[in-house]
């Protein structure tokens, strides 16, 4: 447990000791610091908790609100006012870890499969839109960013896209807890 | 045999074939009616036929896919444990958006075609509002959902039981010397094919729905109308591609039963499935043949794949039904009857299709009537009557006799007017004769007036269809 | 051209439907059927073969191709709900016309139609993007453009006319 | 059931959150956001002196008798200025065209005042025949920049090559200095309108 807040807590750190660098470029803003603040809050949950509150079943309300910040974080506007007002900024660094990683690592260890599946597939879709959008939109969408770094920032969506679904498909290929026929009914056996 | 479909599951199946029968009898007379109207026979307003045509379109390709999942469900779950509740998400999910799409289109006025394409459900002339197309793609949206629950629970549970996505479609077989004893069967083959291909449509459709949806509400928020035509057209040839692929499973599961052989997965047939997973997504761009701002690789792209995705039908699933059926002494009734039809028409269809998809071609024939012609078999020829046909299978205890006049009848019927039909659109393609246009020229009137007399067959004899399944459905519940 | 795409596709889908037709009958008899009087492998290595050499052929020539030059007259063709707007009222015979196909508003198809009302050839108009299509007219006389692509209730009401004149 | 109500409430407060964050889903830019605030709240806009390219100071704010219509440029600008412009070049025309010319003052601001400087104003007045009447160039002074921009929600950044990149508008400011509406760059009938609304 100690070195996982100790971890959790030098990203935090690092993430805050470095944020003009990494804000600098909306590429290391959006998919280089964000994520990395909602993995320290991850680490601040234990492998394999399952909350047994009787509210927490499934991980459906832990995930809205999780899904809920995700959101939030993905309107540029929240983007601009995170530069534009220190409270938005403190919010930030706040909001990610405990509002974001903390739900989404606790609603996931009780998440069904098929909400597992739901939510990964409709992430790809999501981070899709966000690739199109910045690489197309004909405005700019951050009044803190430049419209070249914004289509960089749409790229970077798409290489997000590339590594995450290979990460979650090659799995799919060969999976680790399956043998062949083991849960099946029967293999097409003439009775 | 194989192990029989589990009660419940059955029985969530059953009900689903009776709406879709009922959805397909009402798409069907909103079909005729536009033929009438573009003969001249009675005057429709041009406003309320185009929304007519979304109805239809959308209606037509949902109940389809809803036919295809109905087929793969009922006979996947011979194999594996499916959650029944999942269908019935699905079910609901799917109900819920017919009712937001027959809502926006009949009480918004949207009228944008099925294909939403970009930039027409923000931009209508002041035939609907915004919030009437962001009904009809939250519609979409609702549907997209429920197929995508209803994909992963069919997914995982064949990724466990057969091992891993490679070993569900036969890949051992295809590539690594396996033997086809050791193979999965048929059934689970096509339903991974269908799964992975129609879930990486879905994720790609929900990104241009929702894009689509932001630029409704937030109308600076354009985005390009290459790329969202690109998406959207994967999306649409994926997703209409996979209903037929899944209505295919009732072939392999039915015709044995009427033939006492066996449908096995062999290698040819492991290499089919692989080539029409990756075929399904790779053509698409034979949708875009006109716009020569594509790149030239893509178009090119899009003819060869165009022609290529021919083989699998043709070499592997018509021709091993035809080798299949020779000497088989099948017994034929209306099941057997329809679903040899189903895979007859696809394959008929596949020739004008294949013909449209060349750029040259395309340039004089796309967005002529020639379009709907070839789908149209593809629809009523194919999948439509391998949907009618696993209607029939499914109450065929219920009913005494085994191939009755009625039953004739109404194949005649169905199998002339079709024809007739199809051809039409076909002959009018070659004259011609644009598509979705809501009013024609005189000199059109002849063959749309030919066109709605056998498309009057057509709707009697899928009302002769749905009949018997009803009849047959109620006298199995008093049995 | 038309009536050839037509008069060869049902070429095709007669002699498909004759290996069913065959099938059905022999799947009683017990006699032989079409396939029986072809190899799979054969079938598939024709077809491919065939795919081939239509595929060399069709394209050797890229359809989209645009000669450029001074002979060459441009055309600009933007739609609109629901209208079409072109800036050249006569175009000569013989000579290469390029259309240029604008949209200001949704997506259109610039459909040409000529006097005895054959479609002659047809492009996509696309917001933000101008496609490019060229043809050769051969005969003077009245010509008509229509939209190929659904567009809105007034979708069939996108007529226009122009020239084609004999220099 | 516990579980099912904690997630109906869980959506409920996530759904009010994020509807009231996108001013109920129709801004999810800074830039729609700024344009419905000042729809909604008319700010008042600074009562500061601009340096024109005439030479005069004159106040933007307060106790004026004319509407104005306000961009945003700086003179180097190789792009959207320009384009913006010619934008306000069409404007003017349409003002004179419907009689509006002794109520409507166009002016283009300049927030880079130490490279244009009057001869650079000038300049660019005469690509786009600005002649001072109904439309003039001005510059703000650098001590007044930052809260210029403030209230009109422009935001300028280097491009690192010595441009800049900035949010282009047309804003309508109503003769009691208020700001009323932001419109798009190009949109000059919706300018023209809300000009109008503020004369009535």
């Amino acid at each position: 447990m100690m070195w996982r807040v100790t971890i959790a807590a030098l990203i935090v750190f690092a993430c805050i000791a470095f944020r003009h660098v990494l804000e600098r470029d909306p590429v290391t803003h959006i998919l280089v610091q964000l994520p990395l603040l909602i993995l320290s809050g991850a680490l601040l949950v234990p492998p394999n908790t399952v909350l047994a509150y009787s509210w927490s079943k499934g991980g459906y309300a832990l995930l809205i609100i999780a899904v809920t910040g995700i959101a939030f974080w993905m309107l540029p506007r929240s983007i601009d006012s995170a530069l534009s007002s220190d409270l938005v900024e403190v919010a930030k660094f706040v909001s990610l870890p405990l509002f974001i990683g903390v739900p989404l690592k606790l609603g996931w260890a009780s998440a069904h499969p098929i909400l597992r599946g739901f939510l990964k597939a409709e992430a790809l879709s999501m981070l899709g839109v966000m690739a199109f959008l910045y690489t197309h939109a004909p405005v700019r969408i951050c009044n803190s960013y430049l419209v070249s770094d914004q289509e960089r920032l749409g790229y970077g969506f798409l290489i997000v896209i590339f590594f995450v679904s290979l990460l979650w498909v090659t799995p799919l290929f060969a999976p680790r807890n399956a043998f062949r026929n083991s849960s099946a009914r029967t293999s097409s056996v003439p009775a | 045999m194989l192990m029989s479909t589990p009660r419940n599951h059955a029985n969530a199946v059953k009900l689903t074939m009776l709406l879709a029968g009922v959805v397909l009898i009402l798409m069907m007379a909103f079909g005729l009616v536009m033929r009438a109207a573009q003969g001249g026979l009675f005057e429709l307003d041009p406003a309320f036929f185009y929304r007519l045509m979304t109805a239809h379109g959308a209606g037509m390709v949902g109940v389809a896919a809803l036919t295809g999942a109905a087929v793969l469900w009922y006979f996947v779950s011979r194999y594996v444990d499916l959650i029944e509740g999942v269908y019935w998400a699905f079910l609901g999910l799917f109900l819920l958006g017919v009712v937001l799409i027959l809502g926006s289109i009949f009480v918004g006025g949207y009228g944008g075609a099925w294909t939403f394409l970009f930039p027409l459900p923000a931009i209508s002339g002041g035939a609907w509002e915004a919030s009437a197309a962001v009904a009809f793609i939250l519609g979409y949206i609702s549907i997209g959902v429920g197929f995508l629950l209803f994909y992963l629970e069919v997914g995982r549970k064949i990724v466990a039981a057969y091992g891993g996505i490679g070993r569900a479609l036969a890949w051992p077989l295809a590539f690594g010397g396996a033997q086809p004893d050791d193979a999965p069967p048929p059934t689970i083959v096509a339903a991974m094919a269908t799964t992975v291909f129609n879930t990486i449509g879905i994720v790609v459709g929900a990104t241009v729905l929702v894009s689509s949806l932001v630029n409704l509400l937030v109308p600076g928020f354009a985005v390009d109308a290459l790329l969202a035509k690109n998406m959207i057209y994967f999306f649409g040839h994926v997703f209409i591609n996979a209903s037929i692929y899944m209505a295919v499973i009732a072939v392999y599961e039915i015709v044995p039963e009427y033939t006492g052989k066996p449908w096995k997965t062999t290698r040819p047939f492991a290499l089919a499935w692989t080539a029409i997973l990756l075929f399904v997504m790779a053509v698409y761009p034979h949708h875009l043949l006109q716009d020569t701002v594509m790149p030239a690789w893509a178009l090119v792209m899009g003819q060869i794949v165009s022609y290529l995705s021919g083989i699998p039908l043709l070499v592997v699933t018509a021709f091993a039904l035809c080798v299949y059926l020779r000497g088989s002494n099948i017994r034929w009734d209306l099941a057997s009857a329809l679903l040899v039809l189903g895979v007859a028409g696809w394959s008929v269809g596949s020739a004008p299709a294949i013909i449209d998809g060349m750029i040259s071609v395309n340039k004089l024939m796309h967005n002529t009537q020639w379009v709907p012609g070839h789908f149209h078999i593809y629809l009523i020829l194919g999948e439509v009557a391998m949907a009618f046909g696993f209607m029939a299978w499914l109450v065929k205890d219920a009913r005494a006799s085994e191939f009755t006049g009625i039953d004739r009848l109404g194949l005649g019927i169905y199998l002339l007017g079709g024809t007739g039909f199809t051809l039409m659109f076909l002959i009018s393609g070659a004259l011609s004769v644009p598509r979705r246009w809501a009013v024609h020229a005189e000199e059109w009137f002849l063959q749309d007036r030919i066109a709605t007399g056998f498309g009057a067959l057509v709707v009697l004899g899928a009302l002769i269809f749905v009949a018997l399944y009803a009849k047959g459905l109620s006298a199995r519940r008093e049995s | 051209m038309q009536l050839t795409v037509l008069v060869v596709s049902l070429m095709f889908m007669i002699i498909i439907a004759l290996f069913f037709i065959s099938a059905i009958r022999a799947s009683q008899t017990g006699g032989s059927d079409l396939t029986a009087k072809i190899d799979r492998s054969h079938l598939f290595w024709g077809m491919l073969a065939f795919g081939f050499a239509v595929t060399l052929v069709s394209l050797w020539e890229w359809p989209h191709r645009i000669t450029s030059g001074q002979n060459v007259v441009t055309v600009n063709a933007t739609g609109a709900q629901w209208s079409w707007g072109i800036d050249k009222e006569e175009v000569p015979v013989g000579q290469p016309v390029v259309f240029n196909v604008h949209t200001q508003d949704v997506t259109h198809g610039l459909g040409v139609v000529d006097p005895n009302g054959r479609l002659l050839f047809q492009a996509q108009g696309m917001p933000g993007y101008v496609n490019k299509v060229e043809h050769i007219f051969k005969q003077a006389g009245e010509y008509r453009v229509i939209c190929m692509e659904f567009c809105g209730v007034g979708h069939h009401d996108m007529i226009t006319e122009f020239k084609v004149v004999a220099n | 059931m516990k579980a099912f109500f904690a997630s109906i409430a869980a959506a409920v407060f996530g759904a009010t959150f994020l509807w009231n964050a996108t001013d109920g889903l129709s801004a999810l830019t800074t830039e729609s956001a700024r344009r419905i605030a000042v729809v909604r709240d008319n700010p008042y806009v600074p009562d500061v002196r601009l340096e024109t390219m005439s030479g005069e100071m004159e106040r933007l704010g307060v106790d004026r008798k004319r509407t104005v219509v306000a961009e945003f440029i700086y003179t180097s600008c190789p792009t959207i200025c320009r384009t913006g412009g010619s934008y306000f070049a069409r404007l003017r025309n349409q003002i004179v065209a419907e009689g509006l010319a002794d109520q409507v003052r166009l002016i283009s601001i300049s927030f880079d005042p130490e490279t244009d400087r009057r001869a650079e104003l000038t300049q660019y007045g005469n690509i786009h025949d600005a002649d001072g009447a109904i439309w003039t160039v001005a510059r703000a002074r650098a001590t007044d920049l930052p809260r210029l921009l403030e209230a009109f929600g422009v935001v300028v950044i280097s491009d690192g090559f010595g441009g800049f990149e900035h949010n282009t508008a047309m804003h309508i400011v109503s003769p009691d200095g208020r700001l009323r509406s932001v419109v798009d760059f190009d949109d000059v009938a919706g300018a023209l309108r809300e000009a109008r609304k503020t004369l009535q």
